[in-house]
């Protein structure tokens, strides 16, 4: 089953509030609300015809630029939602499989940098379990149904979510001293911007 | 029952067989190469001391970078494609063919002088080989394949500092920020006799209208 | 030596005092050297057996490897983790030691040449080598250490629990010889194959079969090398021990392989017997005896160096299930054996000489696999020669 | 053993250097002697920040990065970026033959050599150490002839964004097809050595089930997926490259030792997944084509804006490239999603109520690589 009738099907047998996107690179995707994305999960996971029995994984990153916020506009958005939210979002991506059906399906939903809280995935696959870690480890995503919500790279004392593009490493930690020495800083790059 | 007695024959012969492949193996060739003994980095040796199967350094090996600074035109895509920022070349304007030791033979570069006039000469070249991934991009990148890596893979020492390969010596960068200066001051000499005879020449129009 | 000494004006209390101690130190440096040189040949033949050299620097071919070894070991900082229980830590070692050196007393070095030829010989040889148990269990206990703990656990398990096999599978050559005694039971051999105990009957192929096993176990040599399995508990009981104290342990452990390669062979493979021409030949009796030692320890680092290790419920469902019964049926089967055969020597011998065809039959069966593999590992890849262009 | 004799548990610290981890994870266990009831891994030691790392180099820059991901098949994960990027540009279909053929040479290659890894370090957490070491001998017969294509033993950076970077030398093809044929015997004689001993046998069968439906609820992938008698392999039911013109078969589980998907199933797996890509690599050495190895590619690529998963079956299984361009010089988000991590997390579940020496066997049977678990 192609993208597009998975697409029609989700539409048609759910209320979420959904869109589908095509014009971002090879794979199209399915946009998803934030707060329909669990339900829309379950359908297709329990949807026969489906049988999205895998999840594959789950990443996010952190989109600065408000070019992507046309889509709240489509989707009316709450007035309750902060006002970082219409500067800068957490984009979620969930690439789904099925052995059964050998098909497979992009879903997509974004949420605001300030109230960045998915609903969890866990109770449909357990291998969201690590991967919803990682990402609340390394973007700051907090999944309200998780069972175990710790960070899984990093230490658990550590501050900052790192693949947030306004990190700043830190220049020491318990002591260990990360600043760069004078060797180190004589081969920073005087033209690269990096 | 049958089971018991199938595990006990099982486990006598399996480790029957195990054993007379161990023990084989003691009758083959061994694979160890002597290091220090062995010069590993030379085929011919390999071949004449060593008996085991394992081959000799390839032609395209990966050692230690090497810059050959006569072909290097200071361009520094090498710099801009090393991923990890290990290379670092400063360059000035410079007349290369001024830069000569006693003989006379230019020391930074064999172009011809009328090229030489126009392009820039390396004052810093500096390869950091503790940091360096030997992915060979560099070298891919090079347009004139200055920068290149050698099959040599020995370099110990004692400090940081001395892993780092500077390949212009600070008499070179000397000379050349010399002569890049004199340049400079020739350039604004006739710079300033250009200006001078235009304010002449526009004096003498002046001169003439009047 | 007592004579001697006396013989130089010695009164007799001091010259049985001296001989002992310069026999202790004999023995002590005798054994000291032979687990020295056991580590090299160890290494040697494992790193044959990988496609490597193994150690070969210090001295010719290596030779001087374990020397080297020792004196830094002895050079390094003798270290008790925080926690320890100290007297215990300290004095673990020495149990080991102990248990291992003691059966210098009884060890049979070939025909007349043992300290002391005592009629429980055997008795001794097993009872004290459990000494050991106490070293390595106080060992992994005193270390305050978890990995140790599981690992001193493991080898109290596995030692108390192989003892059992290992002397009821002894009791077949008492039984066939007849006494206790070390020089006894090797006395009742010949220096024929077919006249060694292993050969003497069936049951005694299964019970020296037995022995052989339980003792590997009780040795902690791979496939039961559980107390100190490197994979799982790091280093086992030894994990916090470090300089001198290691080098106890290491030693005992490979003073332990020559004692299991001595027992072994005086007890089943005909100890230094020699032909009657050549009866009294002591240094020839004593060479045939090392020799036979150096085949059974060959085999034991072989077997470590082919094997996997098996996992502590196999081990003892190894031990209960199938060495017990089998133990138990040997000498059972040996004493049924004995009542049958035993107004027709005869009979005894033919069945010794066909177990000896079978062995031989079995060491060529052996030999043409080696060869096949051998030819397979010859093929050749990546000659050197080819690659200069 | 009734719950009358409930004892304390002891809790135990395993790793982060530990002989049988492999690398640096650390695991917390909570035993009742030496029997395991609850394992909680703690991974994270060996994060050195490669998708923030991303973020700073540019595409191509990027590449050697991928090497160490996972240094034990670092051929595979050049490849699987660079097959990303490809689909991302757009540019797949631009890709020379030849450069094809040679990526699924080298990349079988080093399947073989990471397989070897793979189950001579099971065999060696088995204690039996010689196997390991026959393996790494053959290991470096195709360094060898890897370094021979590409300079490189362990980190080779060969397969670039529109090819591969050179071509390959003239000795080459011919020395490949003379080592598989001593492989080929030297691999079944390691099997006679260890994989078809009895003891070996009895520690991994019936030890760590994993069910199929455990299996893709838990995304296990690869050999680990396969063990289980799931019958997918992204080479054969989603083909790249130029796979879908080479024949193979994907060995599956099937219980021989006991039941099916325990740990001894997943390491067979392996061992035949060796011999099919000795078929692979046989058919290409026959079928490579003679022409360019690369396509041409600017210096400084930008893709367009836009966001990709690509998928590929490396060693470890099916690896997930996930990239989100912006049309900068570098990628917006790079994400890794690999066979070790999906591995790892299973192991609380299967780990529960088995021996210590279980888990050691459980760890080597699931082939996990610390690098490429942290990233």
């Amino acid at each position: 089953m192609n993208i597009l009738q998975i697409f029609e099907q989700i539409k048609q047998n759910t209320d979420a509030v959904v869109s589908f996107q095509e014009d971002e690179g090879p794979t199209p995707s399915i946009y998803v609300r934030s707060d329909s994305v669990l339900s829309v999960m379950t359908y297709l996971k329990e949807e026969e015809a489906l049988d999205f029995n895998v999840l594959m994984n789950h990443t996010g990153f952190h989109e600065t630029e408000s070019s992507k916020l046309f889509w709240h506009l489509f989707f009316d958005v709450s007035q309750d939602e902060s006002e970082d939210h219409h500067h800068e979002e957490i984009r979620l991506f969930w690439h789904l499989y099925s052995y059964k059906v050998e098909h497979r399906v992009t879903i997509e939903s974004s949420v605001p940098i300030g109230k960045a809280q998915m609903d969890s995935v866990v109770s449909l696959w357990k291998s969201a379990n690590w991967l919803e870690r990682e990402v609340y480890d390394l973007l700051g995503v907090t999944y309200p149904g998780h069972p175990d919500l710790r960070r899984i790279m990093l230490p658990p004392d550590w501050e900052g979510h790192p693949l947030r593009k306004d990190y700043v490493a830190p220049t020491s930690y318990h002591g260990i001293d990360n600043s760069p020495s004078a060797l180190t800083k004589s081969f920073e790059p005087k033209g690269k911007s990096k | 029952m049958g089971a018991y007695f199938q595990n006990i024959k099982d486990g006598f012969t399996t480790a029957f067989e195990g054993m007379s492949i161990s023990f084989a193996t003691m009758f083959v060739r061994k694979e160890t190469v002597q290091y220090p003994e062995v010069d590993i980095s030379s085929n011919a040796t390999i071949a004449e001391k060593y008996k085991g199967s394992l081959m000799g350094m390839p032609e395209n090996y990966r050692g230690i970078l090497d810059v050959d600074l006569s072909l290097c035109t200071a361009c520094q895509i090498c710099q801009k494609a090393c991923p990890i920022d290990c290379i670092v070349i400063d360059n000035i304007k410079c007349d290369k063919t001024k830069l000569s030791d006693g003989d006379g033979s230019p020391v930074l570069n064999r172009f011809t002088q009328k090229e030489a006039l126009k392009t820039r000469t390396v004052t810093r070249f500096d390869i950091n080989a503790a940091k360096c991934m030997y992915c060979g991009l560099c070298e891919k990148a090079c347009p004139t394949s200055a920068i290149r890596h050698t099959n040599q893979f020995e370099m110990n020492r004692e400090s940081q500092e001395e892993l780092i390969l500077r390949f212009v010596s600070d008499d070179v960068k000397a000379t050349a920020e010399k002569r890049a200066s004199e340049i400079e001051a020739e350039a604004a000499a006739k710079k300033a006799a250009k200006a001078k005879k235009a304010q002449e020449e526009k004096a003498k129009e002046k001169g003439a209208e009047e | 030596m007592d004579a001697t000494l006396i013989s130089i004006g010695l009164d007799p209390l001091t010259a049985k005092i001296t001989s002992m101690v310069i026999i202790s130190v004999i023995v002590l440096l005798a054994f000291v050297t032979i687990g020295g040189i056991l580590t090299l040949v160890e290494r040697r033949i494992s790193g044959f057996m990988q496609s490597r050299l193994g150690p070969n620097r210090v001295g010719p071919q290596g030779a001087l490897q374990w020397v080297a070894d020792g004196v830094k070991l002895i050079l390094k900082e003798d270290l008790i983790p925080e926690g320890a229980d100290r007297k215990l830590f300290r004095i673990a070692p020495y149990f080991c030691l102990v248990g291992i050196f003691g059966t210098m007393v009884v060890f049979p070095w070939g025909k007349g040449v043992i300290v002391a030829d005592l009629n429980v010989g055997l008795f001794y040889f097993i009872s004290i080598t459990a000494l050991v148990v106490f070293g390595v269990l106080m060992a992994g206990w005193s270390s305050n250490n978890k990995w140790s703990l599981l690992g001193g656990m493991r080898a109290a398990a596995q030692i108390v629990s192989y003892e059992i096999p290992v002397g009821m599978s002894l009791l077949v050559p008492i039984l066939i010889s007849g006494t206790l005694s070390m020089g006894g039971i090797m006395a009742s051999q010949g220096w024929l194959p077919w006249e060694w105990m292993v050969f003497k009957s069936p049951f005694a192929v299964l019970s020296f079969i037995i022995f052989f096993i339980g003792s590997l176990a009780e040795a902690n040599r791979t496939p039961f090398d559980l107390p100190e399995a490197e994979s799982e508990l790091v280093s086992g009981y030894c994990t916090e021990y470090s300089g001198f104290r290691y080098a106890v342990f290491f030693l005992s452990e490979w003073a332990n392989l020559f004692v299991l390669g001595g027992l072994t062979t005086s007890v089943f493979l005909g100890g230094g017997n020699l032909p009657g021409a050549l009866e009294g030949f002591t240094i020839l009796s004593v060479l045939v005896y090392l020799a036979k030692v150096a085949v059974v320890i060959f085999v034991v680092i072989w077997l470590r160096w082919t094997l996997p290790r098996f996992r502590i419920d196999q081990l003892m469902s190894l031990s209960w299930k199938y060495l017990l019964p089998g133990a138990f049926i040997a000498f059972l089967g040996q004493a049924a054996y004995m009542l049958l055969t035993q107004h027709t020597p005869i009979v005894q011998s033919i069945i010794a000489v066909l177990m000896f065809l079978v062995f031989v039959f079995v060491l060529i069966r052996f030999g043409l696999k080696v060869r096949v593999s051998i030819n397979e590992q010859r093929i050749p890849v990546n000659s050197p020669a080819s690659n200069v262009s | 053993m009734t719950s009358a004799l409930k004892t304390e548990y002891l809790t135990i610290n395993m790793g982060p250097q530990h002989p049988s981890t492999h690398g640096v994870i650390r695991f917390i266990l909570k035993t009742d002697g030496e029997i395991i009831y609850e394992c909680d891994p703690d991974v994270g030691y060996l994060h050195r920040g490669i998708e923030k790392i991303a973020e700073s180099v540019t595409w191509q820059g990027f590449v050697p990065y991928t090497d160490r991901v996972d240094y034990v098949c670092a051929m595979n994960s050049n490849l699987s970026y660079c097959m990303a990027v490809e689909k991302l540009m757009g540019m797949e279909t631009e890709i020379p033959k030849r450069a094809e053929y040679i990526r699924v040479i080298v990349s079988e290659l080093n399947r073989i050599s990471s397989h070897a890894v793979a189950i001579g370090a099971a065999d060696m957490d088995m204690g039996a150490f010689t196997p390991f070491v026959h393996f790494l001998r053959e290991r470096e017969h195709i360094n060898d002839l890897l370094e021979m294509a590409c300079g490189a033993r362990l980190t080779y950076n060969y397969i670039c964004i529109g090819g591969v970077h050179n071509d390959l030398p003239p000795a080459f093809l011919s020395k490949t097809a003379e080592f598989l044929d001593h492989f080929e015997i030297v691999v079944e004689q390691i099997n006679r050595l260890i994989s078809y001993n009895q003891i070996f046998i009895k520690r991994f069968a019936n030890v760590a089930v994993v069910p199929p439906k455990m299996a893709i609820d838990y995304n296990l992938v690869g050999p680990n997926l396969r063990g289980s008698g799931i019958k997918f392999d992204v080479r054969k039911d989603k083909p790249y490259s130029v796979y879908s013109d080479l024949d193979f078969d994907i060995p599956i589980g099937s219980g021989r030792a006991g039941t099916l998907g325990d740990c001894y199933d997943r390491y067979m797996v392996r061992v035949e997944e060796i011999r099919e890509s000795i078929k692979i690599i046989r058919q290409c050495l026959k079928q490579i084509p003679a022409g360019e190895t690369k396509a041409i590619v600017k210096s400084t690529i930008k893709p367009p804006k836009g966001h990709v998963y690509f998928r590929t079956e490396t060693p470890r299984g099916d690896t997930g490239y996930f990239l989100y361009s912006d049309g900068k010089t570098s990628p917006t988000r790079l994400k890794i999603r690999t066979g070790s991590f999906t591995g790892m997390s299973i192991i609380p579940e299967i780990a529960r109520g088995v021996f210590i020496a279980d888990l050691v066997a459980i760890i080597g049977s699931l082939d996990i690589v610390a690098p490429e678990l942290d990233r």
